[in-house]
């Protein structure tokens, strides 16, 4: 189709699709008006049972817990599906030094932008962890510090240049990092099943309402997914800068020329 | 204008489209698909709203205030890393596609010759040199 | 419905349109991270402090910064056949 | 005797376990992937495989006439209340995840050091993909199925490009943004639903859509999911993703792809419509006029469309198209005898079809060519795998042996009195794409068939399969599948078929389930042979036959090719135009 019919089509479907969509909205309860049965539930139990503040918390790492298992590892396969793309062309061998593209000067870091990112670097490490640890009690958990703190690593990148943070990081231990959280949070469902309990099951003790160590089963299971997402977006944003590095070398074939 | 969070999140999903179908560029086009992906968190969360709720978070408030709903949040928690997933992906494929055929125009980027056709150009099926 | 909701809620259709709308990749992420932000107001408004912190560290902050290295990554083929053509 | 010692296991402790295990063993992998030797993940990947297979047939033995339900961290409902995340395993989706653990345990064989190189990364996708898959047919939670749809569309992605060829990237792509619109539709669908049913869980669901009588909502919930499966189902006018992808990601990928991922996508379409969309009338007026109306289509266009490829593994992909409308056709019967079939014909075509793309595998490795013209007679060194590829393209076409067979049978004897037009599609869609097969088979084993001469419609990339395998390891798995189809007996089936169609619909659906009628087999294989031998023998047929055919065949058939652009905007184009269609079937319903 050429671009001009394609759009065309398009939005004969679209205009056909509103009235649907209207009837679909008028239909819908009003905005703000009501909560459904099951969250008004869940609001109304789950502090009481699990001695946790933040029900979101709650839902993710105990009562929907197999989906952020799902979640995880959609993550974990996006991730390794990006090392597998990105280094599929560069080879596995090269990974772990840095490259650099000829002709491109190493452009000096200014003191100053140096010191920002040493001290701010900390700090959002901080503050990450920060909200990792408070998963049961204030907004944030284990997905959302863990991507802080992966964030922290970068200012690293901006403060010591490529090679320095290089250096600091290297592939294989993220790799672990991510498959260990990973194991962690698996872990979690299945040790539950030794004590005859369910896949999942909160069996260990349950601390108190509004401590930092509330929520038994789910602390640990934060700080799988803590460790898991920052070992991966870590080795997403490794993975993508090495890709504005790469010299054009000779074209490769994929993983296995296959 | 109880309706308006509703029709919001149709507009993103039909403006998404419609960048979609319309792109030019694979970069472009990835941010039109999350364009569509925020269409769900819109309708989600709208639909999990109460007014004069709190957020469902008992830290200052005693339990047993009236909330919002917690499993709406959830589920576009989960929503954002898959649109973080995605976006990535994606992103690795348009680069890869770059480096293979030098260009960035869907228009220009057909996966293969069609196999029977006989019809078909054949300079269509060339790589184009690099 | 409150009117900072009801702005909030235009500010969202018109970023996300935005971001449909600018056409040239390495201006769109800004528009992409604009839409980011207002997001992440929207949800704090929302009563929803735990998706807005997921949407600021991800939506306003990781994605665009991927975006940016892969343009970043065209560019520097693209900078290679220049050179070598 | 083992069924005695398995009946006294307590049988909901094994449910969580062919999610997890795979998950455990593949976050390990990943862990651990520098540390290993070389050929641990082949092994690790194979033995997990084959444990899901046992783990998911002891369960779906357990769960008799009847389904065993789990709940996840303890959360058992309350005063009928769902609170957290439940499986369901009944026996058909039991068997169907033992099919799945099969079919990936003989994949892990097929791709034997095919990717050794990559630090397991293969095997842990492949896994992963296991895993979703497994979780998808056994959840009972409409956001959990959205979860290991994601999981499942996630993997894949990835797994297609594997090859980072031209083609595969731009297939990647085609695919990524296809079907990540396809979970956006989903995850809005289940908004819809949320809000009027106000749970998650599938009984919860269908009691609010029961309850909710003619509802825009619940109507406007149900488009938007079917849409989402009816993506991932290849149904016409959204199969357009699946030629792209199929033709271009390794073998062993397109195997799962064909063989489980595409039928999924109907089993899930057909577990909701008949557990949680039973109750709305608006909604069963609407299913058999979408679902065998496209169905059709898709059986029709789907053949006709490979019929037309040289390109071996297009060829079969498309082929996937017209099967998955001949199994989408089941659910638009809303009859037992409809389910039974579909849910046999997911398992007998997943065989099958697996086995012809481990073929097509064996002649990229082994000949170094994919396309049908250029390998005219050079599959003859390698006879068993011709006689295999002549088998699996009978057993496609309907012979009535087997599995597939039984699955056919029993739809076609759905059809005969109430839908004689899809009956018609149904066979249609068998001898065609049992043609294609065949000629195909005929031409590389046999040497059949014109010589080309031109060039022009060739395949663009040179593309191989590394070769560092031997032939037997290949094709073991390949005739396995075969075998498996062939030899499971329809008396099995026919005795287990009411009571596990009763189950996996939650009750909904029941009657009888009896044969059918034996004369369409014949008939669609007959058809097959026919227009085999045509395509073959042509150049020695008298001009006066050939040039009418070819002449009314080609206007429609470039237009079809025009269709199948491979611009990502017409997909998402054609994507509107079916949504629109869906949601006037149910307006006007």
């Amino acid at each position: 189709m050429s671009p001009r019919l394609r759009l065309a089509v398009l939005g004969v479907a679209l205009l056909a699709l509103v009235p649907g969509a209207a009837a679909t909205i008028a239909h819908l309860p009003d905005f703000g008006a009501t909560i459904a049965a099951y969250g008004e539930r869940i609001n109304a139990i789950a502090p009481g049972e699990r001695h946790v503040a933040n029900m979101v918390s709650a839902i993710n790492f105990d009562l929907r817990g197999l989906d952020t298992l799902g979640e995880e590892f959609m993550l974990l396969a996006a991730i390794t599906g990006t090392v597998v793309l990105l280094r599929g062309r560069r080879g596995e061998t090269l990974t772990d030094r840095a490259m650099r593209l000829p002709g491109r000067a190493i452009l000096p870091r200014s003191e100053a932008v140096q010191l920002t990112c040493r001290l701010a670097g900390p700090l959002l490490m901080m503050f990450g962890l920060y909200v990792v640890l408070h998963a049961t009690v204030t907004p944030g958990g284990g997905f959302q510090g863990g991507v802080i703190l992966a964030s922290g690593t970068l200012l690293a990148y901006l403060g010591e240049g490529y090679g320095g943070w290089r250096d600091m990081v290297r592939s294989h231990w993220l790799d672990a990092m991510e498959g260990g959280g990973a194991v962690l949070f698996t872990v979690c469902g299945l040790a539950p099943m030794l004590t005859g309990a369910a896949f999942m099951q909160n069996v260990l003790p349950l601390g108190t309402f509004r401590d930092v160590f509330s929520g038994g089963l789910m602390l640990v299971e934060n700080a799988g997914v803590a460790l898991a997402v920052c070992g991966g977006f870590t080795q997403l944003f490794l993975e993508f800068l090495e890709e504005t590095r790469e010299a054009d070398g000779p074209e490769e074939p994929g993983e296995d020329s296959a | 204008m109880t309706w308006l969070p509703y029709a919001v999140a149709a507009w993103l999903f039909a403006i998404g489209l419609y960048g979609l179908a319309s792109s030019r560029n694979l970069i472009h086009l990835v941010g039109c698909l999350s364009v569509c992906q925020s269409a769900t968190y819109v309708l989600l969360l709208g639909l999990g709203y109460r007014y004069g709720s709190i957020a469902p978070i008992f830290y200052d408030h005693p339990p047993g205030t009236p909330a919002v709903d917690p499993v709406m949040q959830a589920l576009v928690l989960t929503d954002i890393v898959v649109g973080a997933t995605l976006s990535a992906l994606l992103l690795v494929l348009t680069v890869q596609a770059y480096k293979r055929s030098g260009t960035l125009d869907p228009e220009h980027l057909k996966p293969m010759s069609r196999g029977g056709d006989k019809a078909a150009p054949a300079t269509s099926a060339k790589h184009p040199a690099r | 419905m409150s009117a900072i909701l009801i702005l909030l809620f235009l500010l969202t259709a018109a970023s996300g349109t935005a971001v449909v709308l600018i056409r040239d990749p390495a201006r769109q992420i800004f528009a992409l991270a604009g839409n980011g932000v207002v997001l992440t107001i929207l949800f704090t408004a929302l009563q929803a402090p735990d998706v807005a912190l997921s949407e600021l560290a991800v939506g306003g902050a990781a994605v665009p910064l991927l975006f940016l290295v892969a343009l970043m990554a065209v560019r520097t083929g693209r900078r290679d056949e220049e050179h070598e053509g | 005797m083992i069924a005695s010692l398995l009946a006294s296991w307590p049988p909901a402790v094994l449910v969580p376990l062919p999610v997890a295990i795979p998950l455990l063993v593949c976050a390990a992998l990943l862990a651990t992937a520098h540390l290993l030797p070389g050929r641990t993940p082949d092994i690790l990947a194979t033995i997990t495989a084959l444990v899901v297979s046992g783990l998911s047939a002891i369960i779906a033995v357990q769960a008799g006439d009847g389904s065993v339900d789990y709940w996840f961290g303890g959360w058992q409902p309350r005063d009928g209340i769902a609170l957290g995340i439940g499986f369901s395993v009944d026996a058909a989706s039991g068997w169907i995840g033992a099919f799945i653990g099969f079919l990936y345990a003989c994949t892990f064989v097929f791709a034997w050091g095919f990717f050794a190189r990559t630090h397991g990364h293969f095997h842990i996708l492949m896994l992963l993909f296991l895993a979703a898959m497994i979780g998808f047919c056994f959840t009972r939670d409409l956001f959990n199925l959205f979860v290991w749809f994601e999981v499942m569309s996630v993997a894949a992605f990835a797994l297609t490009a594997y090859h980072l060829a031209r083609s595969s990237i731009i297939g990647a792509i085609n695919f990524t943004v296809v079907n990540s619109l396809a979970g956006f539709l989903m995850l809005g669908g289940i908004g819809l639903l949320y809000a009027r049913a106000e749970t998650l869980d599938f009984a919860g669901i269908a009691q609010g859509v029961a309850h909710a009588g003619r509802d825009p909502v619940v109507a406007g919930g149900f488009c938007l999911v079917a849409a989402a499966l009816m993506i991932k189902g290849a149904t016409v006018p959204f199969q357009f993703w699946l030629a792209d992808a199929h033709a271009v990601a390794p073998s062993p990928v397109s195997v799962i792809f064909s063989g489980a991922m595409v039928s999924l996508g109907i089993f899930g379409l057909a577990k909701l419509s008949a557990v949680v969309f039973d109750g709305s009338a608006q909604i069963r007026e609407a299913i058999p006029v979408l679902m065998i109306g496209l169905g059709a289509i898709s059986a029709v266009l789907g053949g006709w469309m490979a019929l037309l490829q040289r390109h071996l593994k297009r060829l079969l992909a498309f082929s996937t198209i017209s099967h998955a409308g001949i199994m989408l056709i089941g659910i638009g019967t809303l009859s037992a005898q409809g389910s039974a079939g579909l849910l046999v014909y997911v398992v007998g075509h997943g065989l099958v079809k697996g086995g012809l793309f481990m073929i097509a595998g064996i002649l990229l490795a082994t000949r170094a060519s994919i396309d049908e013209i250029a390998l005219r007679g050079l599959g003859r060194g390698i006879a068993p795998a011709g006689v295999a590829m002549a088998v699996a393209g009978l057993l496609l076409a309907g012979l009535p042996v087997g599995l597939l067979d039984t699955g056919a049978n029993l739809l076609h004897g759905s059809l005969t009195a109430a839908h004689p037009y899809a009956l018609a599609a149904t066979i249609a869609g068998g001898a065609l794409t049992g043609a294609a097969v065949l000629r195909a088979a005929g031409r590389i084993f046999l040497g059949l068939g014109e010589d080309p001469g031109d060039e022009a419609g060739a395949p663009s990339e040179a593309e191989r399969e590394k070769a560092d395998r031997p032939l037997w390891l290949m094709l073991a798995p390949c005739c396995a599948m075969l075998a498996l189809d062939a030899a499971l007996p329809a008396s099995w089936i026919h005795g287990m078929a009411p009571g596990a169609v009763t189950a996996f619909s939650h009750h909904a659906l029941r009657g009888m389930v009896s044969e059918g009628p034996a004369w369409p087999a014949w008939a669609s294989v007959a058809g097959a042979l026919g227009l085999a031998a045509f395509a073959l023998f042509r150049h020695r047929l008298p001009r006066l036959v050939v040039g009418p055919i070819r002449a009314t065949q080609s206007a429609p058939t470039r237009a079809l090719e025009a269709l199948h652009s491979g611009l990502i905007g017409d997909y998402v184009a054609w994507l509107a135009v079916g949504l629109a269609l869906m949601a006037g079937v149910l307006a006007y319903a």
